[in-house]
């Protein structure tokens, strides 16, 4: 083992590491900064909300997006790390998708933005592949026995989003309308999006 | 490798945390870390499997201490294995920083690993047959790897059905330890939830990708 | 129960500690721990496999803190269970013995577990026939308790030879739930190392006592 | 989850437990002090010690030792808590055993005392039913390929204790002096016992 094992308090490791690497010029401030705006700004679920909001208005558009993800997704302008290959998983009245990875925690960047907490977690990930019901019910989304479910384990560089059902009551809204209402949970499938 | 990053169908972990929507960095460092990682896999080599696998080696207490924690370790590990610091070197850093007149040990030598690629990504035109077609039964091989393998301990030795015929895609398993490419066929493969968990599991299913190499015919 | 302490096999762990002959306790909490946890067997039901569970259910980070760490919170756990202490007790008291002015939520209701025990210790005279041999092909059945379960998952779907017959012996996965004891027969089974490991182990065999009902017929 | 996982101090959490239990008449430290001091005194691989020499210097005492290893250490007069079956593994110049407990941390209490750090250790309970070879060999004892190794893992209340190999050039010794030379390491397996 390397002292790599020795306990450090993460900030401070953070900052230790960031200073060697800076002396070598293997860092800058600005890049890490923009490394964290990107992600704290421009890339999250708000992207594939659009991706769902369009989909749920637009028949051949949800065709594409069914059959080939990656390029459908990119039509909207979302692609880059963590998206090489997008699947979209369509939900069913009698179907239901969930995403999790396993092994660490990987997850579709581009359309989802970074994972969030509970998807990290070894709770998460542990029991979602065992017990997908009872998670879903500790989240709150209690599925009927004649829905059928599908554990989706993300362990190759395809990664999943999952195309929830269009909640009732919605007809008249407007496709922006439609994306506010979609949360980043539903296109994991631990949730369904609900109306207005 | 099987290690603690391994925990599909581990018991133990408690209840799920709460479907939270806090910001991406719930802390400062938080976003440096992330930052840290992607740096730290451009000056290593580009080599995200290789990523992975130094998360897989973070020490299990470590590991289990969040998310950007192993993150950052794994960024130390893999700055490690190509000579860029030293975990010497970070330590040191670390009690200086906190104001301690520690001495540093000199960088180490560093021998950044190379790898030659088929191209960006890990999307790969493979110029072989596939073995395996949609609605083939397969089954995964009992697998022993001492580095890195993307064929989790809960589907070893259970069979399933090919779903869907994935990409050509870089091998993880050589890839992670800059041996090459040798790209492989992805399968997604769907197994019943009683072939993984037993008769009494819960109805649902399960599918997974998984490598050609992790798979040979069910009989 | 598939927990943290089904270590056997797992990777990452790193070196073995050195072989240090130190004392038995190297600090003095490490024995009021030890001694806690044989009271707190004492206390809630003199159940040995009831704390082994209890230890098992110890959170993983926990786990992975020290032997007296995981056997403390295993003690309380147990304690828990029997309702003789609260969890929200031990935090508000740990609080006060650190000068805070925390009050104290009150005692549980106690409800101590109990279960007919057929005599001391766990060996007891079985009246049925066995129903293995000495030399018996075997194969560990696919199991996946909730509970308590000796069998550990490196072993589950692997064949191996019984080399002995051991004792009847209390039921681990019935007793460590105050079921009741459920006696059944041991058996020491010898493994060959490939049919654990795989082709490329180290030849070596692994022999195990597994209790009847983990075991069926290979075939 | 309980609040069993909030992180304390063990010692403080130690003190708290015994506090809650003292008032309730459930422990005192007359008997918390008995314990520890059995341990620290009286019950040791010092028991374990006078086990192997008495076979090595009584060939029917090593016969009726490996025959029925609970009632032959219960001659000398070690029995009492971990010790209800004792099954005695005797190595041979051909045969090398090692013992490990994978799921806690099983072991012959009464012959051998305590587990040490090392045995408690995930890193040793996860690897010597794996690489017992290499882990034999980290540990400072390196076997030829001609001596076969047996991994017992303690899975059910059957404890088991090495008899070690005999040394050479220890003829002459008496029984308590064989004892002085006998290790716990070397009746767990993980080490052979040196001459003097």
């Amino acid at each position: 083992m390397t002292t790599a094992t020795s306990h450090l308090d993460p900030a401070l490791r953070a900052e230790a590491l960031a200073s060697l690497l800076a002396e070598r010029g293997l860092i800058d401030q600005a890049t890490v900064d923009s490394f964290i705006k990107a992600y704290e700004q421009s890339v999250g679920p708000m992207n594939g909300a659009k991706v769902v909001a369009r989909a749920w208005t637009d028949p051949q558009y949800r065709a594409r997006l069914l059959a080939d993800g990656t390029t459908a997704i990119a039509e909207l302008g979302f692609k880059g790390a963590q998206g090489e290959k997008i699947v979209v998983l369509e939900n069913t009245p009698r179907l239901h998708h969930v995403v999790v990875c396993t092994l660490c925690s990987c997850y579709p960047w581009p359309v989802l933005g970074l994972p969030p907490s509970w998807y990290k977690d070894p709770s998460y990930r542990s029991r979602v592949v065992r017990e997908p019901r009872q998670v879903l019910a500790e989240f709150g989304l209690v599925l009927g026995d004649d829905v059928q479910i599908k554990v989706f384990d993300s362990s190759s560089e395809v990664r999943y989003m999952v195309l929830p059902l269009r909640p009732p009551g919605t007809e008249r809204l407007t496709e922006e309308e439609l994306a506010a209402l979609v949360t980043r949970d539903s296109m994991v499938g631990v949730a369904q999006v609900s109306g207005p | 490798m099987d290690g603690i990053h391994d925990v599909g169908g581990m018991q133990g972990f408690g209840h799920v945390l709460p479907l939270d929507a806090g910001p991406p960095f719930a802390q400062p460092w938080e976003g440096t870390a992330f930052a840290l990682g992607l740096l730290a896999i451009r000056a290593a080599g580009a080599n995200l499997h290789a990523f992975r696998h130094a998360i897989e080696r973070v020490p299990p207490g470590e590991y289990l201490r969040g998310y950007y924690n192993r993150w950052l370790i794994g960024a130390q590990i893999l700055l490690e294995d190509s000579g860029i610091v030293s975990a010497g070197q970070v330590s040191a850093r670390a009690a200086r920083l906190r104001g301690a007149a520690a001495g540093e040990p000199a960088p180490p030598e560093p021998h950044k690993p190379q790898m030659a690629s088929g191209g960006a990504g890990n999307l790969r035109a493979i110029d072989r047959p596939r073995a395996f077609s949609v609605g083939d039964r397969v089954r995964v091989r009992d697998l022993h790897p001492a580095g890195h393998c993307r064929a989790p301990r809960y589907v070893r030795r259970r069979a399933g059905l090919v779903a869907a015929q994935g990409p050509g895609h870089v091998f993880p398993d050589s890839a992670a330890h800059f041996l090459g490419e040798d790209p492989q066929y992805v399968y997604s493969v769907e197994f019943d939830s009683r072939e993984l968990w037993g008769p009494d599991a819960e109805p649902f299913s399960l599918t997974i990708d998984l490598f050609e190499p992790y798979l040979e015919p069910a009989t």
